[in-house]
């Protein structure tokens, strides 16, 4: 599985929250639960890497204003 | 005036008249009180006029006299203060013995003077002037005139020749101080009978004049000298003057009543002059004094302005600073508020993914159990119950079957002796109709029977 | 007699419940009587074991099951 | 017996669920049922193998997350 | 991202406000982050700039006066 | 400014003395300082002048109110 | 900028004083800034011209005075 990588954390974000929603509210077939699961490992680790990267820029921004 | 009458010579009466007297009064001697109403000297002798008054009215004259012997007596006793007591309007207490001459007629001739009685008779008049002058509003009228701070035009009253005159005159023009004036001399008697009038006529002169006061000096003097200045007549001329008018008329101790009623007085001509002078230079201190205090005080006001301003300057500058100093910090402050604020943000975003993801975790291991335990397990259970019951509901099938076969079966009732009997394989009880004739087959335990059916019958 | 050892249980079971059906109805004649009653009993028999071993059989499947 | 190896886990839970409606409607003769109850036994067997393998797979994805 | 060079200093710092605050409640999408930062530092670096140029202008009127 | 003829010395000083209370209070503003200095020279040069002038020969004057 | 040419010194140092307490309270912007203390300065000047001014016409009072 492969996830857009023109996508957006927020998409990635409600795509998370929509699993999490299916999974309570038990609209899941066992079947699907480890896809589900693994899809959303996914999208946290896209998430992770946008959090990681955007901490990068912002370090890299703050950086270079603090060394003025 | 016809009658023969008795007749003397003026000089014979005269003569009687001498003789009585010296007979009766030459050795008696009397305190009298009089009121001198004229003196009069000649060759060391003094000549008096007394009289008596009552409520205005005279009502007795008598001529005295005092030879230059007794006089001069007298007056070195009394310090030369004589000449001063008889003066015509003093009352005086005379010790005299009466005299009777043909030619002069009757006079008292002077022995003894006891200077007291008119002392207190001065003091007396002069309490009366002095309330007069304040009945008659004069006291203090002087006080009302204007006394210029500088004065340099002086009308001067006073005896010329007279050393308070003099020193009056050279400690005014001969001080280091100041000595710009300009005085004017107005001659007047200081003492004696016309000193009064002379000195009011010298006031009244002296105001047609553009001075800026008049003065007037006595270069000292006796106590009966003085008292010309406790004069009425003087008191009002000076009251009355437009003219501040200062007194030195030298004196110790009393004050005359012309010190009184004057604007000023001075004890002394130089008190006086050095009254003039150090007014007119205490003015010109006081101008130069406040010249220096304003330039001190306005030097001051600009020096201080200047360090006000100096500080304000300063304050604009290190204000200013402050400023721009605090927006920097303030920039950076920002700066780093966004740095922790986005960092929190990353870092709640991070607890938040994982929070989810564990979420799903959980939910799925959840649903996973669930459907092991429930799905599973009870389904399995149901399985085995259904299973059972099945299995329980045959065998009660497979037991009712055998039961009923066991019933069912013939071979019991053959054993205890019944039989079965068929016609054409059907069992008696279910046949119908005739059949006679028909073979019939029986069973029983031990044999199987065939035979003719003969007769039919019911059974019953 | 023998029975057929292919013979299934319900078969089993219908023949027991029609020759019992045959017995009550007495639509069975003298001469049939006894070689019917022989196969009822067999046939009981036959029903009776296949039961057990039925239930055997789930027994084991069951108890399998339950020490997992 | 085997179960087809493409079988999924809701495929099996409806097959078990129709055994046991099967079981329960007692439209079952007693030949079948122990196959029927062996089936059963396997499909519950694949379930839950199933089961244990999604676990186990949801374990490591959490677990890996964790680890991190 | 340009800046509108008619922009007053404290405009550029009430900008800045803005983000702080948007930050501050969280009122801002992942997504939207290093923009956000990258657009604060802008402001930040004009503002320096401004700050610059006015320390600039002052000293050389407060320098002109300390000379006389 | 000029002065009056007829200043009296008392007059002049008290106006001098003014000047100085007013001083003293700092009741005075830069703007007047300078001419209240003025002033002030004024009235010391004026009552210097008095003081210092050779007065005319005392002389005879008509006082009509000394005549009534 | 320009002042009034009849500005008062109280007036200026009024002025002037606002604009230090002003500075003192940070109650300007940083755009204001420098044109305040522009402002601050032409006043300084023109109290200092003033002051001096003032001293000068004084010392030439004072001069003249001590020439007498």
């Amino acid at each position: 599985m492969e996830l857009d990588k023109n996508l957006k954390y927020d998409e990635a974000l409600e795509k998370l929250q929509e699993i999490v929603t299916l999974l309570e509210r038990k609209e899941i077939t066992i079947d699907e639960l480890s896809g589900k699961v693994k899809e959303a490992k996914l999208l946290v680790e896209f998430c992770r890497e946008k959090l990681d990267e955007t901490e990068d820029e912002i370090k890299k921004i703050i950086k270079t204003d603090q060394e003025d | 005036m016809s009658a023969r009458k008795k007749t003397y010579t003026l000089a014979q009466l005269n003569h009687s008249l001498e003789r009585f007297i010296r007979d009766n009064f030459a050795y008696k001697q009397f305190w009298v009180i009089a009121e001198i109403t004229k003196a009069q000297e000649k060759n060391g002798h003094y000549y008096l006029e007394l009289a008596d008054s009552k409520e205005g009215k005279r009502i007795a004259e008598m001529s005295a006299n005092m030879w230059f012997s007794a006089f001069t007596q007298v007056n070195r006793r009394l310090n030369g203060e004589l000449t001063k007591l008889f003066q015509s309007g003093n009352k005086v207490l005379l010790q005299v013995k009466i005299d009777f001459h043909t030619i002069y007629g009757l006079k008292l001739n002077i022995l003894d003077v006891d200077p007291d009685m008119t002392y207190g008779d001065l003091e007396r008049k002069k309490k009366e002037t002095i309330k007069r002058l304040q009945t008659e509003e004069l006291i203090n009228k002087q006080l009302d005139l204007y006394l210029a701070p500088v004065i340099k035009k002086i009308a001067l009253i006073g005896s010329p020749n007279t050393s308070g005159f003099r020193d009056f005159q050279t400690q005014l023009l001969e001080n280091e101080i100041f000595n710009n004036f300009k005085i004017k001399a107005f001659p007047a008697a200081v003492q004696g009978e016309k000193a009064v009038t002379q000195i009011v006529n010298a006031i009244a002169e002296a105001n047609l004049y553009n001075v800026d006061v008049i003065v007037i000096v006595r270069g000292g003097g006796s106590k009966m000298d003085l008292h010309v200045f406790n004069d009425y007549q003087m008191a009002k001329a000076i009251a009355k003057s437009a003219i501040p008018v200062i007194t030195g008329i030298g004196h110790e101790t009393d004050e005359s009543v012309a010190d009184i009623v004057a604007h000023i007085s001075e004890i002394t001509p130089t008190a006086v002059a050095k009254f003039l002078y150090v007014r007119a230079a205490v003015f010109r201190s006081n101008i130069e004094t406040s010249f220096d205090q304003i330039i001190k005080i306005v030097q001051g006001i600009i020096s201080g302005r200047k360090d006000e301003f100096y500080h304000l300057n300063k304050y604009l500058g290190h204000y200013t600073k402050d400023i721009l100093v605090n927006h920097q910090q303030q920039l950076k402050d920002i700066i780093h508020e966004i740095y922790i604020e986005s960092r929190e943000l990353l870092d709640a975003e991070r607890s938040r993914l994982r929070l989810q993801l564990n979420k799903i975790g959980h939910e799925a291991l959840n649903k996973i159990e669930l459907k092991k335990n429930l799905d599973l397990s009870s389904k399995m259970d149901k399985i085995e119950m259904f299973a059972s019951s099945l299995m329980d509901q045959n065998r009660v099938k497979v037991a009712n079957l055998n039961d009923l076969l066991a019933y069912l079966n013939p071979e019991e009732l053959l054993r205890k002796g019944y039989t079965i009997s068929t016609v054409d394989d059907h069992e008696l009880n279910n046949l119908e109709g005739d059949f006679k004739g028909k073979k019939m087959r029986t069973l029983s335990h031990k044999w199987l029977v065939e035979s003719e059916i003969i007769n039919v019958k019911p059974s019953k």
